[in-house]
């Protein structure tokens, strides 16, 4: 498929990249695991509930990063991707039983409150968390390797694009699948969900947990490129950025995550270079002007620039597995 | 001492409340009409209060009579709901309101981000001072412990005075039915004859003008820093969401329970009390899933 | 009293309605006919502004897309819509005297056309106190024919009014908006319905929609 | 190594966020300083180029342009930075990057004393002594106190800073009875109920570490409702509000600088530099210099001592960056207080000033009069000694110590 | 349990009461329905038809009485326990999903029925494909299978209501109004086709009708609704020839 051959090619020139540009390895690997958390978005954003907390999947991630690798010196690396989806699975699990009771505002709010709940408890809990310092994460070995910092990195990159790479690819599946689809339904009517026999709240509580999940994994990712974990992690603003960022990039599109957090962080990181104290007005007024151009996000964009019929009236059946 | 302690914690929760109540109150109507989530409310707080800063500290550098800072404060707020909120729903909201709601969220959230840098560029980072009405006042003592008449008679009187202006306005006037109407259905309400965007426009000014008065009265007594409008933002969420969205007595309860529970946590835990907000929302939607006073009427089947 | 000529209209970019070109006269009575989706809705909201339209539409010779969407009802232009549209949070009566008050009717005026809507529609008087997001499907329908009724001095848009009503109700109604000319001899009404039998009785006029276009335009022999 | 066309300088300051109180008059110091360098033909003959991170934008931008500067811009030294959250993550960082890193502001004693670095400094005191010398100032002047309660940011330095006067309170004064410990959270916008609570206990003293917008609403909310003719206000990081405060501070509150600076230094005020110095930096943002300028002076000063000191020790070529770092052990400089020294594990020994709030006609806000200028040594922890574990091992009487009075 | 009893009805009703307020939608409803059976209850409007359906199938809990689908009391239970207990629905609203296509809504029901959930297999590849292509050709709805759902015009989107209810297979299915709002031109058609495809499937109904050609033509019952009440139920030759029911429902 076409598809999937535009797929491939773009991890191919992914994998090429810390040879043509290796300043921007580390920005990328930051762009990615990012990306993972606002994919996490993009799979409720499915069943149209905005969760402004998802944050504090995130913060989970990177919190489980810092106690493991500060109880064991040399913790591995995949030990402790694996723990993350643990915590925040069961997390996601815990929290999402309570929340999918509720729809609409009120589950972007209860989702708010929970983490800023555990904002608050990472701020305050100042001999276990640091308080609001945060906590340093230490390297960690992978398959028994210890490595410098700039060796880190590159693994890192890897290491991100790998697990990006597999979560497209099965977050793809999901979206398509009965389940996945089953999202939308209760977006759009939920009464019918329950006459069809299925219990709309199991299939948002499948569809948070996977989020969560998908968070988790940003979140650890991106705490150990940064070496940090911080209450700033889970503070509101970080989940709507991620919501913000799901929206930008196109919703209902895998690769409008990444793509979103591309620009996201490309406009931020070069406003702030190149206008210092402005970052946050030109970021936006670059995501006002998406928004009102291309409401459909990066990705409408994309196809409208390529000339290609506009499929944000039409998002039916194309989702783009790992596009 | 401690019928003491519950009578102190509930002034001071009183002057909390009634603050989080006028920033809240805003957001709340805002909601309930255009059902946006104006993340750019906790802007229009922070502008509010500096504006008034701004004009309070020229009224008494001017030497005016420093009475005049009191409706110094009503010209600034309705200056700066008006001029920006304006701007904001006629250049931004206008062109989304058929968009999905949460595209009309995140505008708000870009207007967000681009009020905190303008008003960082504008004002600067020093803190603003503005306590002219707070003096002028004076203190009133109560069980022992001095009290500022502004915060513990104006501030609740002033947030009395919206409620009921505002029932009042949205239960038994023509213009308040419309907002309603136009709230369930923009179609319909067009179909028999409501023009729609004025009342968008009138309901969106209306609540800047509330979140640009609750940084107005609150500027006597904060200092205003970059970053207030973050922090009040989500405590005006986490009250209009306990209250029910678009629960505009609602909304005037639950700020005065978590403004008493606030306090009441500072004087037995003060660890838990930045938490209690969010508590208490956790706990009431956990029984009450629309809030206390949300109701879920509409049949739809 | 209503002319369109070659109105073509879309939603969201979808053409829907193709070169409907009719006139309603006053005092007449068009019934739109036409299968599921051949656009017979559509036209009706076109004509209240709902959709992206070109073409020429006229209401009492002025040019009715100048005037904004809102401004319509203010000419006398009454609606129900299809799907009943109710104001959940008002109760029944509010939601019949809302236009009235939007349109800053006076006392008497707004009395003399409640007593007109529950000349036609009875059951209203004891439906009026309750919530109407409460209400049954055919209740609502109701409701949303006496809400139409209120603003409908020169022209009313009834989109099937009669469907999910009990059959005495249909009747009686079919029979009470005959008579509404009677009080009102200058209003017209476009009715649309799939159920042509119901209008026979009442209609002067039918005009099939087929396929977003109008397939036939005939007056009927009025019967009684 | 042949000289570079222009030294390049990273320095994070907050330019947004709360702290830019601190942030934004540390970075017109600066860049007034640079000037004047570069005026004078730069550091050896070359020129100073400085390149500004928001410290403010959050952590995770910050580390990412840190890293962005160091790596791809080539920065020569980097100054880092006002939080001492923020240190403690740039400390590793820096030391991983091998960038000669320079503590500019930040106070937390742990980094230096927790860890080895090789390059990373800091060019002022630490929490411990900018904490101690208020302590041992109010033992001095209000030695009568019973109770004792503290309102502190809640966050690093509030806690941090509680810490250690408690822990040398408790060593001195064991009979002082803390009545409320209140960590209102960090910009808080109200303290009333803080203020109640407060007057119904009545404490003799009340300490608080907090500054900018928070201090500055404390202080206003208290003295509005008459917390002053109550209790004793101990505000050891009040010198950087007292401009914004005018007369809301009341006469006699004990107010400390986190160092030897102040734009009043009684031995320093009279001095044409110092002098030449607050004119210009006034003339350019219309405020006297807070301690954060001081302690953007002092940053410089150490780059240039120290870059003439490896200079010279490099038989006059340009050092390379192992050099300089091996230069700043045993380093003297002068920034706009007493002369400053850093030990060899990178920590600078800088004097203490403490003072009480009184009033002059000369300055339409309160100064700080009754001044005792306080050396560093006897207040901070030795090398390779943690300060808690120091200040723990006290005997009563050990801050029985006097600084140098000034009578105004 | 016992075994299956001739005699046992699909779905019984006994002295269900339910009011809003003032208002009495149900006051002591007792009805049964028997296997392959096909009752149509007509009635004024607000009389309590939907209401019953509502209860039947677990939406509004009844202030007093109990429903049982074939001998299992199941009052209170939620839509769902009960639909998968073979109780389908047909809505007087529409209720589709509607920013999905015809065909992905049939798909989604189908899957849903046989409940099988493998998270990596897509929608579209579920075996029972082409028995929910079939379904929407029997309602007439083929033509729009690859429409959105919100595009459609009352009257479709009313046939794709059923066909969403008839993919589960169901024991019963349970219609409010299926036809009003279907053009006049088709409805007969494809009452015919549906009924008959009930009939082949052994599918009992209970059918809210306000079109009397309809119940005389489809219906073995009627059961007569009025204020709450069952007024009469009997054949509908009988039925709809009572003077009252004709004074009260019918009109002539
Ligand atoms: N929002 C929409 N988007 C796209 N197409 C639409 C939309 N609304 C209606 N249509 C299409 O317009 C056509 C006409 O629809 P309309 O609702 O006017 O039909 P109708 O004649 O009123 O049918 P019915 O008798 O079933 O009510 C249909 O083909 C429908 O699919
Ligand atoms: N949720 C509710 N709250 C209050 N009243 C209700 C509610 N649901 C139904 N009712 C009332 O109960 C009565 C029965 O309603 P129901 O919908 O069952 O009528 P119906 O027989 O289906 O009428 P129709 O033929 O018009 O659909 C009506 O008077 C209705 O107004
Ligand atoms: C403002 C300061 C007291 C903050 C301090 N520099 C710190 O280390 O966090
Ligand atoms: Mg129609
Ligand atoms: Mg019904």
């Amino acid at each position: 498929m076409k598809k999937g051959l535009v797929a491939f090619a773009l991890l191919l020139a992914l994998a090429l990249l810390p040879f043509a540009a290796s300043n921007m390895v580390v920005f990328a690997t930051m762009v990615m695991a990012k990306g993972l958390a606002v994919l996490g978005i993009l799979v409720l954003l499915r069943a149209d509930q905005v969760s402004f907390g998802h944050a504090m999947f995130f913060a989970a991630g990177a919190y489980t990063a810092a106690f493991l690798t500060a109880a064991w010196r040399d913790i591995d690396l995949i030990l402790l991707l694996v723990a993350t989806l643990a915590v925040t699975g069961i997390a996601g699990l815990l929290i999402g039983v309570f929340v999918t009771r509720y729809r609409g505002i009120f589950f972007g709010m209860i989702n708010l409150a929970f983490s800023m709940v555990l904002y608050s408890i990472l701020e305050k809990a100042f001999h276990i968390t640091g308080g609001s310092d945060g906590l340093r994460i230490r390297r960690p070995t992978l398959l028994g390797f210890e490595f410098s910092r700039s060796e880190f990195d590159l693994v890192m990159f890897y290491v991100v694009l790998a697990v990006a790479a597999a979560c497209c690819v099965l977050v793809g599946r999901y979206l398509l699948s009965p389940l996945g689809q089953a999202l939308r339904a209760v977006k759009t009517n939920e009464t019918r969900v329950e006459y069809l026999g299925l219990s709309a709240k199991s299939v948002l509580l499948t569809g948070y947990v996977i989020s969560a999940m998908l968070c988790g994994l940003g979140g650890v990712l991106m705490g150990l490129v940064q070496g940090l974990a911080s209450p700033e992690h889970a503070f509101w603003s970080r989940s709507a950025e991620l919501v913000f960022i799901a929206v930008l990039g196109g919703q209902g599109h895998i690769a409008g995550a990444f793509a979103g957090t591309l620009v996201f962080e490309w406009v931020r990181t070069s406003a702030a270079a190149l206008l210092d104290d402005s970052w946050q007005l030109i970021l936006g007024v670059t995501l006002i002007a998406i928004i009102l151009w291309a409401p459909g996000g990066l990705i409408q964009l994309w196809h409208r620039l390529a000339g290609r019929r506009t499929s944000s009236d039409r998002t039916g059946s194309e989702s783009g597995v790992a596009e | 001492m401690t019928m003491n302690i519950a009578a102190l914690a509930l002034l001071d929760g009183l002057a909390y409340a009634s603050l989080l109540f006028l920033v809240a109150v805003g957001l709340t109507l805002i909601f309930g009409v255009l059902g946006i989530l104006n993340v750019a409310h906790g802007s229009l707080y922070a502008i509010g209060a500096y504006a008034t800063a701004t004009l309070g500290q020229w009224l008494v550098a001017q030497g005016f009579n420093p009475w005049l800072t009191f409706p110094g404060m009503i010209v600034a707020a309705v200056a700066v709901g008006v001029l920006l909120g304006g701007l904001i729903e006629r250049l931004l909201l206008q062109r989304i309101y058929s968009k999905d709601p949460v595209l009309q969220l995140l505008v708000t959230f870009a207007v967000f981000m681009i009020l905190e840098n303008l008003q960082r560029m504008i004002w600067g980072v020093q803190p603003y001072f503005m306590s002219t009405p707070l003096t002028v006042l004076g203190n009133v003592r109560l069980l022992g412990i001095n009290y500022t008449a502004y915060q513990v008679l104006f501030l609740p009187a002033a947030a009395l005075v919206v409620l009921f202006t505002l029932r009042y306005f949205l239960r038994h006037t023509n213009m308040g039915a419309q907002i309603l109407a136009v709230t369930e259905d923009r179609e319909a309400a067009t179909a028999i004859g409501i023009n729609a965007s004025r009342v968008y426009f009138m309901t969106f000014v209306i609540g800047a003008c509330f979140a640009a008065l609750g940084g107005a009265l609150a500027t006597p007594t904060t200092s205003l820093v970059t970053g207030m409008g973050a922090n009040m933002i989500v405590l005006s969420f986490a009250v209009a969401a306990t209250a029910g969205l678009g629960q505009i007595e609602g909304a005037a309860i639950s700020a005065l329970i978590i403004g008493i529970a606030r306090s009441f946590a500072v004087y037995l835990s003060p660890e838990i009390e930045v938490i209690m907000p969010y508590l208490i929302m956790v706990l009431v939607l956990l029984v009450r899933p629309n809030g206390l006073f949300g109701k879920e009427t509409v049949r739809k089947i | 009293m209503l002319a369109l000529s070659k109105v073509d209209a879309s939603i969201n970019n979808i053409p829907i309605l193709r070169d409907i070109s009719f006139t309603v006269g006053p005092a007449e009575t068009v019934a739109l006919v036409g299968r599921n989706g051949a656009g017979k809705t559509t036209l009706l909201r076109t004509i209240m502004g709902f959709t992206t339209c070109h073409g020429e539409m006229r209401f009492e010779g002025a040019d009715l897309r100048a005037v904004d969407p809102h401004r319509r009802p203010g000419l006398g232009i009454g609606y129900a819509p299809e799907d009943r549209r109710l104001f959940s949070r008002f109760t029944i009566t509010q939601n019949i005297l809302l236009p009235a008050q939007v349109a800053k009717l006076g006392e008497t005026e707004t009395a003399s056309r409640l007593e007109r809507v529950y000349h036609v529609l009875p059951e209203l008087r004891d439906l009026g106190p309750r919530p109407a997001g409460s209400v049954s499907g055919g209740q609502g329908k109701m409701v949303a024919l006496g809400r139409a009724l209120m603003l409908s001095s020169r022209l009313l848009l009834l989109d099937e009014p009669f469907q999910g009503l009990a059959p005495v109700l249909a009747q009686r109604y079919a029979e009470a908006l005959g008579r509404l000319r009677e009080i009102d001899p200058t209003l017209a009404i476009i009715i649309t319905e799939s159920n042509p039998e119901l209008l026979r009785s009442f209609a002067s006029r039918t005009i099939t929609v087929e396929r977003g276009q109008i397939d036939s335009d005939a007056s009927n022999e009025r019967t009684t | 190594q042949d000289k570079p066309a222009e030294l390049n300088i990273g320095i994070t300051t907050y330019s947004s966020g709360a702290a830019s109180v601190f942030g934004v008059p540390a970075r017109h110091a600066a860049e007034m300083l640079a000037e004047r360098i570069n005026a004078k033909g730069g550091i050896d003959g070359v020129p100073i180029k400085l390149h500004f991170i928001d410290e403010g934008a959050g952590l995770e931008t910050l580390l990412t342009e840190y890293r962005r500067l160091v790596e791809d811009e080539g920065m020569d030294v980097m100054f880092a930075s006002i939080s001492s959250g923020v240190c403690n993550k740039i400390a590793p960082l820096a030391e991983d990057l091998e960038v000669i890193n320079f503590m500019w502001d930040c106070g937390t004693q742990r980094i230096l004393e927790d860890d080895d670095y090789d390059y990373v400094f800091r060019t002022q005191a630490n929490a411990t002594p900018e904490v101690l010398a208020p302590l041992a100032y109010l033992l001095k002047h209000h030695p009568e106190f019973k109770t004792l309660a503290v309102v502190n940011q809640d966050y690093a330095w509030g806690r941090d800073s509680w810490e250690i006067f408690q822990a040398a309170l408790k060593s001195q004064r064991p009979d002082v009875e803390v009545v409320a410990e209140l960590f209102p959270a960090f910009g808080a916008a109200d303290f009333s109920a803080e203020v109640s609570r407060l007057q119904a206990l009545q404490p003799d003293v009340i300490l608080s570490t907090s500054w900018g917008g928070d201090l500055d609403t404390f202080v206003r909310q208290a003295g509005q409702r008459g917390l002053f003719d109550q209790s004793l206000f101990v505000l050891p990081l009040a010198e950087s509000s007292l401009q914004r405060l005018g007369d809301s501070l009341p006469e006699g509150a004990i107010v400390g600088a986190r160092g030897d600076h102040y734009f009043q230094h009684p031995e320093r005020r009279d001095d044409p530099e110092f002098k030449k110095f607050n004119e210009d930096f006034k003339a350019r943002t219309g405020e006297y210099p807070i301690y954060s300028v001081y302690h953007m002076v002092q940053a410089f000063a150490a780059l240039e001592a120290v870059y003439d000191k490896a200079i010279a020790a490099n038989g006059g070529a340009w050092p390379e960056k192992e050099q300089i770092a091996e230069a700043m052990a045993g380093l003297e400089f002068q920034g706009l207080g007493r002369p400053l020294s850093i030990r060899e594990d990178g920590q600078a020994v800088e004097a203490q000033l403490v003072g009480m709030t009184g009033t002059s006609e000369a300055f339409p806000f309160k100064i700080i009069k009754n001044i005792e200028i306080y050396d560093a040594e006897p207040l901070m922890a030795p090398v390779g000694e943690e300060s808690l574990d120091w200040i723990g091992k006290f005997e009563p009487g050990r801050l029985d110590i006097s600084g140098t009075p000034f009578e105004n | 349990m016992s075994g299956h009893d001739q005699g046992q009805p699909l779905l019984q009703a006994e002295g269900l009461k339910l009011r809003f307020g003032g208002i009495i939608a149900a006051d002591g409803i007792n009805l049964s329905l028997f296997p392959g059976e096909h009752l149509a209850i007509i009635g004024p409007n607000g009389a309590g038809k939907t209401t019953f359906l509502n209860i039947c199938t677990g939406y509004l809990k009844p202030n007093a009485g109990r429903v049982s689908v074939g001998g299992q009391e199941i009052t209170g239970r939620p839509p769902r326990r009960i639909t998968r207990m073979g109780v389908a629905r047909a809505f007087q609203i529409p209720q589709l999903f509607t920013e999905q296509t015809v065909l992905e809504n049939m798909l989604l029901a189908g899957s849903i029925r046989e409940r099988r959930w493998n998270l990596l297999r897509r929608l579209d590849g579920i075996p029972g494909r082409a028995e929910m292509e079939h379904l929407l050709d029997l309602v007439g709805c083929a033509d729009v299978r690859n429409r959105l759902a919100s595009e459609l015009p009352e009257g479709k989107r009313k046939l794709v209501d059923i066909a969403l209810a008839l993919a589960l297979k169901p024991k019963v299915l349970l219609m409010d109004e299926p036809t009003s709002g279907v053009a006049s031109a088709d409805k007969f058609g494809v009452m015919e086709t549906l009924m008959n495809a009930l009939r082949e499937a052994h599918v009992s109904s209970v059918f809210v009708e306000h079109d009397m050609e309809m119940v005389k033509l489809y219906a073995t019952r009627v059961a007569v609704w009025a204020q709450g009440i069952i007024q009469m139920t009997g054949e509908p030759e009988v039925v709809l020839n009572d003077p009252d029911v004709i004074r009260n429902v019918i009109g002539n």
